[in-house]
Formats: structure tokens, C-alpha cells, sequence
């Protein structure tokens, strides 16, 4: 068992090393990320509406479509030169494979957002920095991109052995996401605004989401990756 | 110690496509068995299946009398196509492989690419090399480990002469305690390699158990 | 009444729409599959003699 | 036996839709604070059940194709799909079409109605993965996206519920006070329509085995 996750580790490792390799990939990701806070921010104030209320919708809408170019890449490197096999052969379980992609997508999520969250934070010039909830808000992040980048992990695994992958991608992923869109809004809302309303509920909502959607995908990942 | 391959009635279809249609045959510790054959006519296929890439649409295949899937442990496959990752250096595809079959050690590593002749080369990227040095790298990486069964699909494809001859060293020596199954069409580099032959033509057997010196 | 009209005419034009447009590709198909079938006995017949 | 059904299913519905028209025009009462729009209602319901309906045909024939890899499943649940989209479709299509004139708006977000719409588009991903292929992949992806989209159904309607139990709703789904009759001619249109669908499925099986046995032919002569 430790060797399964030894594995993985290994795995993790790897991805990490090459996205930093290839920086001006995670690069081109972050400034289109920053491009669309800053568009909507803009939009927003162009029309003069309350960037307070808006900041949560603004925040995730710019992660959803982010993620999209972030995730895209996860199969690209074992794509290439049939890799893919020689990684199934060594790791001995298509289940490696899924958690170790997982969490690299999940790590440049998170880093995506310790470079956008600020701006938007700067952009929106939001007033309520008094009784924001810094452990909710941060949660929020947290369950939102492991949700994100567990659900887009099995989907990229699908895509990327299709010829229209770049079509298909947010198509299949975007409708999958909506109760995690609802539960990721409420969160960071609240830590955002301070209404003191019952909340857990939403934070436990997220957490068995995103366990159902890492779990399922692992079992039906031998499917994805049969060859 | 002997290990034993069983491909009991193995088919394959894709689709209305039959790629594979009842194979059969067994395999020893010791045997270099060569599978011949026009293009298309499953060979590929039977290797994936074997290797547990791909999965069989009926019949059986038994390692030592029992089921495996890709968790085999021991299974070397060398391809025609290399299988490296293009932005690695010809070490970190050596100890990122060494360490997920958790063999690494930096001097078996140096031992194996002094070898196959890339050691000055270790921290080019793989994309660099030319294709017959990636598949001298390939090589090295399925000699990384032990494995008890090792699968070979058109290995002489790319090679240069050096590494032709190092192939042939390999099957060689491999020979003592693996079963090897080679796909290959150019049997004169085999010449002088005591070897089975099994040919497939349309997913069928249709010549097994040929012993050629 | 416009909207109730409405309403029931589109329900209406999409399934009997749908079901004339897979009925005209299925006879579509049929036929197709009885120029293969016969090409298919040409092509055996070719290779008997 | 396919065959025998089909006739059979398409005899009992020349019978039950006239008697369904029948009952819904002449039959069920006019509400009295809706008038006669109300009346799409019985064809708008009915379908939104069959296409959920549809879906659990996705479900259960992808989860039978990744068991044991039979073609016909993958078929199955493919047809299964496309009729599915084709009521959603009419289920959100009439919808407006009867919202608007008695909520004076097209479009809540209420949890059906944002479940109904999330639910057309994962159709929608479905076929598109599907994508007319015959490639054995392309099978095995939309039997793992049929299982994780049908799954997803139950939470983006809770999801969605919860929503909105926290913010108050403008405009309530509720409160359609259903006479028996009224209750009568609905379940009248859910079997009716229920034949519908069978019958539909059917038409559109046998046209994707067609397509399937045309690629087989195709296979066999280029040989």
C-alpha cells in the first residue's frame, strides 16, 4: 500500500517539475486567468453594479474557465510520444495515474489562485476586508479546485484520446460542475460578506462531493485508460 | 526457477473488426519466441493484450496457471516507438522509471547508460536524440529491472548497427531466467539466436512451434 | 391561447419531426445495406472464380 | 420479437394519443386562475418524466456495456439519449411557453428548472462524445460520462434546492391544486407518452444496429 502511494508521490513529483519546466505554459494560464478578473471587473464597473455581491461569481467564473486551458495539459506530456503505455506498464495501476494527475492538477489550481485572488481582490477594490472569514474563504478555494480538478482530471483522461478533445473538454466538464458551482458560490459569499448563516452545511456538502467525485473516477478510470 | 506463459484462445474485436481470433499457445522460461507476420495481422495487438494494455474480448491468458492484469510486476516491454518522456533528460527518464519499479540505485543507472552508450549524453533531453539512440534509451530502461517476461515489438526498428548488436546481446542474455516474445520481420538479425516461431495471418495462428537456429 | 397553441405545436413538430426524420434516414439506410450486401456477393463471386 | 413489439407498440399508440388528446381538451377541467394554457402542462410534465426516464436508460445500459461490452448496450443507451434530449428538449421549450403568461417571466431558477436545463446539456455532452463514431473508445467514454452525468442528476437538484431554500423564491413552482381529474389525465399522459418513448426507442435502435451493420459491411468488402 505504501508503494501505491509512493508511486503516486513519484508521479506528483515529476508533473510538478515539468510545469515548472515548461513555466510559460502555467504562465499563459495565469495571465488569461488574470485577463478575464480583470474584464469582468472592468465590465462591472462599467455598468456600475455592486462589485461586493458580485466578487464570489466573478472570482469562480474566472477559475471555471482557467481551469479549462490548466487541466487541458495534464495528459499532453504521455500523449505525445505513447508514453502513456510505458507509465501503465511501470505503475501497475491506471489508479496511480488519476491521483497523481489529480493532484497536480489540484497544486496549479491552487497556484493559479494565490496570483489571482489578489488582483481580483486589488481589481474590485472590495470593501468588506473587516469581517471576512479567512479560514472559510481559503476552504472554499481549497474544495472548490479539488472538485474541479478531480471531476477534470477523469474528463481530460477521456478527451485527450479524442480527436476534438479541445471542443469537447469544457462541454463534457461544465455541466458536471454546477452543484459544485452552487455549493463553491455560497461559501466563499459568506466568508466574503459575513452573513451569519448556517453554513457547515454547504462545507459539507462540497467535502462529500468532491470525496464522490475522486472516488468514482478512480474506480471508473481503468475504463478511460484501457487502450 | 521457470516461469510459464499460457495464451489460452485469445480473440480480440474492435468494433465490427476482429483483430485476433483464437490464439493459443504456451511459453517457458528460456524460449525466445518470435511472432511473424504481415501488417495488420495482430501482432501488435496480441503483445498489448499479453502486456495488459488492452483488454482481451475472450479467452484467457495465465501467468504460472493464474490471471494478471497490468499489475504483472515483472513484464519488460520494449516498442517500436520509444515511450520517453521528450522533456526529460536521458537520467530523469532513467531514474523516474528506476524509482516507480523501485530499483534505483545511480550506479546501476551510470552501468546501464555507459552500455547502451549515452552516458555523455544523460542530461540531454530525450526529445534531441536521434531515433536510434532513443531507443537504445528504451532498451535501458527494460533493462532496469528483472523482468521474467519481456515483450519486444519490432525492437531492431531505429537501431544502428552497435545497437542491433546490443539487442542481440540482450536477447542473449535475457534468455537464462525470461520468456521472450519478439514481433519482428527482419528474422536475419535473429539469425544465429535460437528461437520458435509463431505466425499470424488475419488474427489467426497459422505456423506455430518452428524451431530455427 | 397563443401560448397554449404554441405550446402544443412545438411538442408536436419536434417528435413527429424527429420520428419522420429517423424513419427517412433508417429507409436510408436499409437500402444502403442492400447494395453492400449485393456487392458483397459480387466481390465473393469474383474471388470463387 | 423486436419486430412484433414495435407493431404491437405502435397500434396502442394510435389508440392512446387520441384518447390522450381527447381527455386533455375535453376531459380535464380549465383551471380557473390559469385558464387554458394550463393545459400544456400534462404533455410538459409528462415529458420531463420520460426524459429523466431516459436517463436512467443511459445509466443502467452504460453500466451493462462497461460489464460486458456488448455493442447492442452501447446502442441502447445512445438511443436512449438522443430521445431523451428530443422531451427535454419539449420540456424546455413549453415551459416559457407556459411560464410566461401566468409567472409573467420565461425562466425561473427554480431546482426543476435548473436541473431540467443542466440535464439537457449533459445529454448534449453525451452525443457529443458519442460524436457518431463507431471507434470502440469513443463507446466506453460516453458508458463512463452516461454513469458520473446520471449520478450528477440527484445533486444539482438538491444542490439547487438548498439554494434556494436559503433564498426565498420569487416565483413558486408550487401550488398547481390538481382535481382528480386533472390527476387522472396526467397519469393518462405519463403512460401515454411512456409508449411514446418505448416506441421512439425502438425506431432508433434499429436504425443505429443499421448504422453499426453498414461500417460491418463496409469492414468485410475493403477485406
Amino acid at each position: 500500500m505504501s508503494n501505491y502511494f509512493h508511486r503516486v508521490l513519484l508521479i506528483y513529483v515529476k508533473d510538478i517539475k515539468d510545469e515548472f519546466r515548461t513555466f510559460d505554459n502555467l504562465l499563459s494560464t495565469i495571465i488569461f486567468g488574470v485577463m478575464l478578473v480583470f474584464i469582468f471587473s472592468f465590465a462591472f464597473q462599467l455598468t456600475d453594479l455592486a462589485v461586493d455581491q458580485a466578487f464570489s461569481a466573478v472570482l469562480w467564473v474566472s477559475i471555471f474557465f482557467s481551469s479549462v486551458l490548466a487541466i487541458q495539459r495534464s495528459f499532453a506530456k504521455e500523449r505525445e510520444n505513447n508514453v502513456m503505455d510505458a507509465l501503465l506498464l511501470a505503475s501497475g495501476d491506471r489508479g496511480i495515474i488519476f491521483l497523481a494527475k489529480f493532484l497536480c492538477n489540484l497544486t496549479v489550481l491552487l497556484l493559479f489562485e494565490l496570483v489571482v485572488v489578489p488582483l481580483l481582490w486589488i481589481f474590485t477594490g472590495i470593501s468588506a476586508l473587516g469581517h471576512i472569514q479567512a479560514g472559510l474563504f481559503i476552504g472554499s478555494l481549497f474544495l472548490g479546485s479539488w472538485g474541479l480538478a478531480a471531476i477534470g482530471t477523469m474528463l481530460n483522461g477521456i478527451t485527450i484520446q479524442l480527436p476534438s478533445a479541445r471542443l469537447l473538454f469544457p462541454i463534457l466538464l461544465f455541466p458536471l460542475l454546477i452543484p459544485l458551482l452552487i455549493g463553491v458560490i455560497q461559501c466563499t459569499n459568506t466568508a466574503l460578506l459575513g452573513v451569519s448563516e448556517p453554513l457547515s452545511g454547504w462545507v459539507y456538502f462540497l467535502i462529500s462531493f468532491n470525496i464522490l467525485f475522486t472516488v468514482l473516477p478512480l474506480v471508473l478510470f481503468d475504463f478511460v485508460l484501457e487502450g | 526457477m521457470s516461469d510459464q506463459l499460457d495464451v489460452i484462445g485469445v480473440s480480440k474485436q474492435i468494433g465490427p473488426k476482429r483483430i485476433l481470433t483464437d490464439v493459443s499457445f504456451s511459453s517457458i522460461t528460456g524460449e525466445l519466441l518470435v511472432i511473424t507476420g504481415p501488417n495488420g495481422a495482430g501482432k501488435t495487438t496480441l503483445l498489448r493484450l499479453i502486456a495488459g494494455l488492452s483488454k482481451k474480448s475472450s479467452g484467457q491468458i495465465l501467468w504460472n496457471g493464474s490471471c494478471y492484469g497490468i499489475d504483472h510486476g515483472s513484464l519488460g516491454y520494449l516498442s517500436h516507438k520509444p515511450m520517453l518522456y521528450e522533456t526529460l533528460s536521458v537520467l530523469d527518464n532513467m531514474v523516474f522509471f528506476a524509482k516507480m519499479y523501485d530499483r534505483f540505485s545511480m550506479e546501476s543507472i551510470e552501468r546501464l547508460l555507459e552500455r547502451v552508450g549515452l552516458w555523455l549524453y544523460r542530461y540531454e533531453p530525450a526529445a534531441v536524440l536521434s531515433r536510434g539512440m532513443q531507443q537504445r534509451l528504451a532498451l535501458a530502461r527494460t533493462l532496469l529491472f528483472d523482468p521474467k517476461l519481456i515483450l519486444y515489438d519490432e525492437p531492431f526498428t531505429g537501431l544502428d548497427f552497435n545497437g542491433q548488436k546490443l539487442l542481440r546481446e540482450v536477447l542473449e542474455e535475457k534468455r537464462a531466467n525470461s520468456i521472450q516474445i519478439v514481433i519482428s520481420h527482419e528474422l536475419s538479425l535473429l539469425q544465429g539466436l535460437p528461437h520458435e516461431e509463431m505466425k499470424l495471418l488475419r488474427g489467426r495462428m497459422v505456423r506455430e512451434g518452428v524451431s530455427c537456429e | 391561447m397563443v401560448f397554449f397553441t404554441l405550446g402544443y405545436a412545438v411538442i408536436w413538430i419536434l417528435i413527429l419531426g424527429y420520428t419522420a426524420l429517423i424513419r427517412s434516414q433508417q429507409s436510408k439506410l436499409e437500402k444502403q445495406i442492400v447494395i453492400l450486401e449485393e456487392r458483397l456477393r459480387e466481390q465473393e463471386r469474383a474471388a470463387e472464380s | 420479437m423486436l419486430e412484433g413489439w414495435k407493431k404491437f407498440n405502435f397500434w396502442v399508440l394510435m389508440l392512446l394519443v387520441p384518447i390522450n388528446i381527447y381527455l386533455i381538451f375535453l376531459y380535464a377541467p380549465v383551471e380557473k386562475t390559469m385558464g387554458i394554457v394550463q393545459k400544456v402542462f400534462y404533455f410538459h410534465v409528462a415529458s420531463a418524466w420520460i426524459g429523466l426516464l431516459a436517463f436512467v436508460v443511459v445509466f443502467i445500459a452504460s453500466i451493462a456495456y462497461l460489464a460486458n461490452r456488448k455493442v447492442q448496450m452501447n446502442h441502447l443507451a445512445l438511443a436512449s439519449a438522443e430521445i431523451g434530449t428530443l422531451f427535454i428538449s419539449c420540456t424546455l421549450l413549453t415551459g416559457p411557453l407556459w411560464a410566461y403568461p401566468i409567472w409573467n417571466t420565461w425562466w425561473t431558477w427554480d431546482p426543476r428548472l435548473t436541473t431540467t436545463l443542466v440535464l439537457w446539456f449533459m445529454y448534449v455532452a453525451y452525443i457529443a462524445l458519442q460524436g457518431g463514431g463507431t471507434a470502440e473508445n469513443r463507446r466506453r467514454f460516453a458508458a463512463v460520462y452516461g454513469i458520473v452525468a446520471f449520478i450528477n442528476v440527484p445533486l444539482v437538484f438538491f444542490s439547487a434546492r438548498w439554494w434556494r431554500s436559503i433564498h426565498p423564491i420569487v416565483v413558486s413552482g408550487e401550488g398547481i391544486g390538481l382535481t382528480p381529474k386533472m390527476r387522472f389525465v396526467m397519469f393518462f399522459s405519463i403512460v401515454t407518452f411512456s409508449f411514446l418513448y418505448t416506441y421512439l426507442l425502438g425506431l432508433r435502435y434499429k436504425g443505429i444496429s443499421l448504422a453499426e451493420r453498414i461500417n460491418r459491411l463496409k469492414a468485410e468488402l475493403s477485406q
